[in-house]
């Protein structure tokens, strides 16, 4: 345990007993103007989750739509402005802000140990400009929405005359996405500062958690890619209204100097999204395996290499752009250089379950899934960035699975891991436990079916964003018919998944159990020393940093993991369930009543939007990922040895469910 | 570690001549482009104009911001933002200058532009978009300003340039250093042809069989432009042998 | 290097994962793919089979199990990390090397323009003479090389059975060409987001023997033996007169509208008189700037020499019966 | 002047430990801001080289018609008002307040000149129809004139649009100077805005070669 001794002689205030960052303050504006990190990173959590709840809802009408051959749920320009809609709530609103400004902003104070980041005031800022970025999108759908996808290629966004006729919604939509970059940018700076400035005494770059590393890595490729974003965007404002002649070929421009442009953002934004959700894996792999991290320096070191290389291989989304050749093959060598630190990552964290202690509860079914989903994702990124092979599925259906298997089975998966991970630290509530599993498994199932069979439609032909397929010729109109309904059928499974997490993490923040103990799984991070849910300023007195952030009690020299030591037949996991509860207190209530009346209805479903997280992340226990791979191998026939090699692991663990 | 807020935090100042000599130097420097821009330099003007730039922002830089005296990770979080625009500036460059290494016609950089759209005599595809608006012909330019020398037109520096700080090599990597600029839209007066990228303002609509009214033409071996039937270039495996053109006339600026 | 692709790529016609392979290049990128393929279920189950084993012998049996204090192991490390970057690098030399062949056209290949449109494909056989034509006919076994450019905004041509596709630029030209080895029909997609009809932008490659393609160009590429009522509306499209005149009444363009107009009197620019007959139609067509109708601008280019008398007559027939 | 003794002077915000840690968390914020500007204005500059080297003999002619003269004018005043707020900077160093207010005054003094000179030249170039690409109208330039003239806008609007803001901030910091917050113990604010404005200085450092003189 680290000795926590006073670093200095900071009067502490006086703290009356049970009082937390929650029931300091009350009243609506005591969130609107918190500058304390924990509160703005809850309303982060809300603000985020809720349109992730928006963009899941489109991406059902999309797969409705693509149900049947025919475009009949959609006429004409709404398709497209339905799936513009779901990728740019998706990946502005939702996806970059979510795990570093909501977690983030939660945890990374905690974990140095510090009261706050650098910047409180500039935390709010950000918080506030998301909101107004968020305000300026959502306009743009009223002011007649946007239908040139999330990418706004040119010259379709920028020619009123040849391209789209969605008028000023075009001009909301840029500004709205130029407003939440700054935001972006911001929580950059800040994160920067705070990390290199602000770490508690003692705590050397090497002796932080590596969700520290994976935030700062993060932060870097927001601070130097969002400003290319931000020029882009204005320099299109202003081709589209006044003219430049620079990304239109009506006045002289090149549509490709636009991807240029925008994909040097865009591709290391990409890791702004998959880097914070490593960074919670690395985190809930060690404590939920009991076991010290396998390689924490590999580990640190390539997420900032691909922090840098994130920046070198943006051309591989232009291969079939009419970019020259010799760029298509500096950009496809390079991507595979950042193919070598994920797959370092992958392989340790494979290897940090070596002789652990693994206990599957919620947040670690959710780590296992993202080994399992963006194992896939990874994998698949190899079809994309081989020259020859790119040729063939680029705009296809294949690299849509991909960056979902990425961005969903990755981020959005360890985003809910995560966020069951902290949840007791952060509401002093439980949630449930069998639920939590339960929704787990519908979700791996869910996603696992509505995206591999996009592979297969991809790498059959069927482009993208397509609101109709009926043109195609039969045999093929068949096939695609019969891959699209399965992923269809898949989507919802999935959705019922995120519902029910939803449900039952709202239901937990009403009459979860309390959380009796400050360190509920264990952990030995900064983050688990202080209350549940801790103090307004974070600790008593400024803890000291004595040890690794993954040395835990259970490891010993000899140790040879799990069962090594038969004496106490009580698993540690089962045992906080049953421990008193300490006296009820309608603190969550009147959390919730506040926030309730704090935000304007759109961004304050709080609950519908932890809820939405919950079902998302409600992971299922290896038994159900087996099922479903079994399930996958019916359908690829070539995985069948691995199924038979699966199927005696599943019998006994069906024998654990239901002993449980 | 109770840190009063005075003893280790002592502001480091600078002493006042510094100021002046660092004002001085600039002043000069800025006199020395605006001299170095007068006297006709041909194609490398750029790089000296970027170069003085570059001095004069490490004079900035340097004594204004106080970075020569600051610790070391401020001067690594600046000069590294400028390796990222480098890495942009190089790779956009990779692409621009290397688009026609393969097949000629992918270089011809055909601007569409509205008045070379009226001129196609024989476009086959129904090509009417209309760009600017006509409207009332437009007041006349007055005169330039002052009546220089006519800029030598040289070889048109074809070199990219300016990005900020640090890069003056502006000719990016593997930069074609394009020789004439074809000028002159529609008009076509312009002859020279930038082997580089088509810098032309015509048009070379495949017509069938039409002959292309626009200047992007492509010097060396292909024809104006891939419109006269199969005369268009085949490459070879490899990156044809690319040729520097002759130098035609230099291109006329039509006034 | 070919039996290991012909084994990896399977027989022509359709697996699992690709569409049947109708090109030679189309085996080339079938060996790669399945090669990657085959590659990431090894790596796959290695990894998630490693992970269940782990996860079922490693179960969290009691609350004070013992874990292993193991915090790396630098020769496993150096080894994860040198063979897959080889692996990546056989990946990408291979690729590299498809795909330059799939960039560079062999010598000699015909010669088909393409140019796309909001929403329709248009191709042009300038050899031949003829254009405007939507569906292509290409011989077997003959390489073609399709030289692309588009008018207004982005689109992407794509045929998944020959596993080629480029962007069409509306300011540059693209390139992309195939040796179609199989006769019948292929699909034609659009990749690109190209707006409203984006998904019915949709063509067919008709692969036919050489005679038949002969057959093919010599008659106006499919155009002659159309009836003038066909004919007629295709010509008009086909020239691009639809951006200047309008077929309905009223609507003013850069050039006057046509509905109704065959057998009214026009007054021209220099205040003369003219009844709008099959001669004028004909004359204005030939030499556009003889009689200019008053209130328009001399700007229509003439057409000689690209409309055949043939083509002609189906055009003055079709403008007469606009009404 | 609050003395800075005692164990919680004004200023220190309650998360940090000490002054010199604050000065140094907010000098690093700034200069990631300043990271994130040089990124901002480097993709104009960008789209500068990509234009002149697809047009060449565009920025060629079409550069004649801007006013070198004013360039240059515009280029001492700012280079001036760098100096005077780095004397500023100093100034507020030495705790001497009286000479931090007088040379912030002068930096505002010179922002605005320069915006001055700004307004005389745009208003010239719109009356003579040397504007934005889709209401260009002049004739007579070879190439395609509309390119060079609708980033000459762009960038020095922007360049300008970032000017109007540092005026602003200067003069919230000669505020807070008037009222004596500043001492050699709390600079940080008139640093961090005299950062800022070197960076503007610096862009036009760039900005006016290019535009303005370059052959």
């Amino acid at each position: 345990m680290a000795t926590v001794t006073t670093a200095n002689g900071h009067a502490s205030e006086h703290h009356e007993v049970g009082s937390n960052y929650l029931n300091a303050r009350k009243g609506v504006l005591s969130w609107l103007f918190t500058l304390d990190h924990k509160r703005i990173g809850v309303m982060y959590l809300a603000g985020t989750l809720f349109f992730f709840m928006i963009g899941g809802i489109l991406a059902l009408l999309v797969r409705t739509e693509l149900l049947t051959p025919a475009g009949d749920l959609f006429q004409g320009d709404t398709y497209n402005r339905v799936f513009t809609l779901h990728g740019a709530i998706m990946v502005f609103i939702f996806i970059i802000p979510s795990v570093p400004a909501a977690l983030g902003n939660f945890v990374l104070p905690l974990m140095l140990g510090t009261k706050d980041v650098a910047f409180p005031r500039i935390n709010l800022l950000s918080f506030w400009i998301w909101m107004l970025g968020t305000a300026f999108l959502l306009y743009s759908i009223i002011a007649g929405s946007v239908d040139t996808g999330w990418t706004f290629y040119t010259p379709y966004s920028s020619d009123p005359q040849v391209g789209s006729q969605a008028g000023s919604a075009i001009i909301w939509a840029l500004m709205g996405v130029f407003i939440l970059g700054f935001s972006s940018i911001l929580t950059g700076v800040n994160f920067i500062t705070t990390v290199h400035k602000m770490r508690a005494p003692g705590m050397t770059w090497t002796k932080m958690p590596l969700f520290i590393w994976g935030i700062y890595a993060t932060a870097v490729i927001q601070v130097l890619a969002t400003p290319v974003l931000a020029i882009t965007l204005l320099l299109l404002t202003i081709e589209r209204t006044l003219g430049i002649g620079i990304f239109d070929p009506a006045l002289g421009g090149d549509p490709v100097l636009f991807q240029h442009f925008f994909w040097f953002y865009s591709h290391p934004a990409v890791y702004i999204m998959i880097l914070p959700g490593m960074a919670i894996i690395s985190e809930l792999v060690t404590v939920h395996s009991k076991k010290n991290i396998f390689g924490y320096k590999p580990i640190a070191y390539s997420s900032m290499a691909i922090a840098i290389i994130s920046f070198l291989v943006w051309g591989h989304h232009m291969f079939t752009s009419g970019q020259s050749e010799l760029a298509s093959t500096v950009f496809s060598a390079l991507t595979f250089a950042v193919a070598v630190p994920t797959a370092i990552k992958v392989f340790s964290w494979v290897a940090t379950l070596y002789k652990g202690s693994i206990s599957l509860n919620t947040p670690m079914l959710y780590c296992l899934s993202f080994l399992f989903l963006f194992t896939i994702g990874g994998l698949t990124g190899l079809f994309c960035s081989t020259l020859a092979t790119d040729i063939h599925i680029h705009d296809t259906y294949f690299v849509v699975a991909h960056f979902h298997y990425v961005m969903m089975g990755g981020t959005v998966i360890a985003f809910l891991g995560g966020l069951h991970h902290w949840w007791p630290k952060m509401t002093g509530r439980w949630y449930n436990e069998n639920w939590g599993r339960f929704a787990a498994a519908l979700v791996f199932i869910g996603f696992n079916v509505t995206f591999f069979s996009q592979f297969v439609l991809g790498s059959q032909g069927m482009p993208r964003r397509y609101h109709t397929y009926h043109s195609a010729s039969p045999d093929l109109k068949a096939i695609f018919t019969k891959w699209h309904q399965v992923s269809t059928v898949g989507s919802y499974i999935l959705a019922a998944g995120l519902f029910i997490t939803l449900f039952y993490l709202l239901h937990s923040l009403f009459r979860g159990k309390k959380v009796a103990e400050k360190n509920p799984w264990g952990a030995k991070s900064l983050e688990w020393l202080t209350e549940t849910p801790p103090i307004e300023h974070n600790f008593h007195e400024e803890p000291v940093c004595l040890h690794g952030p993954y040395d835990y009690d259970e490891i010993s020299p000899d140790g040879q993991g799990a069962g090594a030591d038969e004496d106490d037949d009580s698993p540690l996991y089962l045992d906080k369930k049953t421990e008193a509860k300490k006296a009820e207190e309608p603190k969550a209530e009147e959390k919730k009543a506040e926030e309730k009346k704090a935000e304007e209805p759109k961004a304050e479903e709080k609950k519908a939007e932890e809820k939405k997280a919950e079902e998302k992340k409600a992971e299922e226990p290896k038994a159900e990922a087996k099922k479903a791979e079994a399930k996958k191998a019916e359908e690829t026939k070539a995985e069948e040895k691995k199924a038979e090699a699966k199927a005696e692991a599943k019998s006994d663990d069906e024998a654990d469910k239901d002993k449980k | 570690m109770s840190a009063h807020a005075h003893d280790s935090s002592e502001p480091h100042v600078l002493p006042l001549k510094i100021y002046f000599q660092v004002y001085g130097a600039l002043l000069v420097l800025t006199g020395a482009t605006v001299g170095v821009s007068l006297l006709d330099l041909g194609p490398n003007a750029i790089y000296i104009a970027m170069l003085v730039a570059v001095i004069k922002a490490g004079f900035v830089v340097g004594y204004f911001m106080h970075l020569r005296y600051d610790t070391r990770f401020l001067s690594l979080v600046f000069f590294g933002s400028l390796i990222f625009l480098v890495i942009f500036f190089a790779f956009t460059f990779i692409d621009l200058t290397s688009r026609d290494r393969i097949d000629q016609n992918q270089a011809n950089f055909t601007l569409r532009k509205h008045q070379d759209i009226q001129e196609e005599s024989t476009g086959s595809v129904t090509v009417g978009i209309k760009r600017f608006r006509s409207g009332a012909n437009p007041p006349v330019l007055p005169k330039a300003p002052e009546v220089k020398k006519a800029p030598k037109p040289a070889a048109g520096t074809a070199a990219g340039t300016g990005a900020a700080a640090g890069t003056g090599a502006a000719a990016g990597t593997g930069a074609a250093a394009g020789t004439g600029a074809a000028a002159g839209t529609g008009t076509a007066a312009g002859t020279g042809a930038d082997p580089g990228t088509g810098t032309g303002a015509g048009t070379s609509e495949p017509a069938g069989g039409g002959t292309a009214a626009g200047t992007g033409s492509v010097a060396g071996s292909a024809s104006a432009a891939p419109g006269s039937g199969s005369a268009a270039p085949a490459a070879k495996a490899k990156a044809p042998a690319k040729k520097a053109p002759a130098k035609k006339a230099p291109a006329k600026k039509a006034h | 290097m070919s039996y290991m692709q012909t084994l990896l790529a399977g027989a022509a016609k359709r697996t699992f994962w690709m569409p049947e392979t109708a090109a030679t290049q189309a085996e080339n990128v079938d060996g790669i793919f399945y090669f990657i393929y085959w590659l990431c279920v090894f790596f796959f189950v290695l990894i998630v089979g490693v992970m269940i084993y782990f996860v079922i012998k490693y179960r969290r049996r009691g609350a004070h199990d013992r874990t292993s204090d193991i915090e790396g192991n630098t020769r496993l490390e150096i080894a994860w990390s040198v063979i897959p970057s080889v692996l990546l690098l056989v990946m990408f030399m291979w690729g590299f090397r498809d795909w330059m062949s799939l960039n560079v056209a062999p010598e000699g290949a015909i010669d088909v323009r393409v140019t796309a449109q909001r929403w329709q494909w248009n191709y042009a056989l300038p050899r031949h003479g003829c254009d405007g034509v939507d569906e292509l006919r290409v011989p077997i076994n003959e390489p073609v090389k399709l030289t692309m450019s588009s008018i207004d905004v982005l689109h992407s041509f794509y045929v998944p059975a020959f596993r080629v596709k480029k962007d069409a630029l509306p300011n540059r030209y693209t390139v992309l060409w195939f040796n179609a080895t199989k006769l019948g029909t292929f699909d034609v997609f659009c990749t690109e987001y190209c707006g409203t009809k984006h998904s019915t932008m949709y063509s067919k490659i008709k692969v036919v023997t050489r005679a038949e393609y002969d057959k093919w160009t010599k008659s106006g590429c499919g155009m002659d033996n159309l009836s003038p009522k066909e004919l007629g509306p295709k010509i008009f499209k086909m020239r691009g007169c639809p951006a200047c005149h309008s077929i309905k009444k009223g609507v003013k363009g850069t050039g006057p509208w046509l509905a109704g107009k065959y057998g009214t009197i026009e007054t021209l620019a220099d205040g003369s008189k003219v009844k709008i007959d099959d001669e004028y139609i004909r004359e204005s067509i030939m030499n556009p700037n003889a009689k200019v109708v008053k209130g328009f601008g001399p700007v229509m280019p003439t057409f000689k020499g690209r409309i055949t008398p043939k083509q002609m007559n189906a055009l003055i027939d079709y403008i007469k019966s606009l009404k | 002047m609050s003395a800075a003794h005692g164990d919680h002077p004004k200023f220190l915000q309650h998360h940090f430990h000490s002054a010199e840690q604050q000065a140094s968390a907010s000098k690093l914020g700034m200069w990631l801001f300043l990271a994130q500007e040089v990124l901002f204005f480097g993709g104009i500059f960008v789209a500068y080289g990509v234009l002149r080297f697809l047009y060449p003999e565009t920025f060629l002619a079409a550069h004649a018609y801007l006013d070198v003269k004013m360039g240059a004018i515009n280029t001492v005043i700012l280079i001036t008002s760098s100096l005077t707020m780095a004397l500023g900077v100093r100034a507020a160093q030495t705790n001497n307040q009286k000479q931090t207010v007088l040379m912030l005054a002068l930096t505002i003094l010179f922002a605005c000149g320069f915006l001055v000179v700004k307004y005389f030249e745009y208003s010239h170039k719109i009356h003579v129809g040397l504007v934005t690409a889709r209401s260009f109208s002049a004739t007579g330039i070879a190439g395609s004139p509309h390119i060079f003239f609708s980033l000459y806008f762009a960038m020095t609007g922007l360049h300008g649009l970032h000017v109007l803001v540092g005026i602003i901030v200067l003069a919230w910091i000669l505020m807070r100077a008037r009222r004596g917050d500043f001492s050699s113990a709390y600079f940080t604010p008139v640093e961090n805005a005299g950062l800022y404005w070197h960076l503007v200085d610096l862009i036009w450092i760039f900005l006016f070669p290019l535009l303005y003189l370059v052959k």
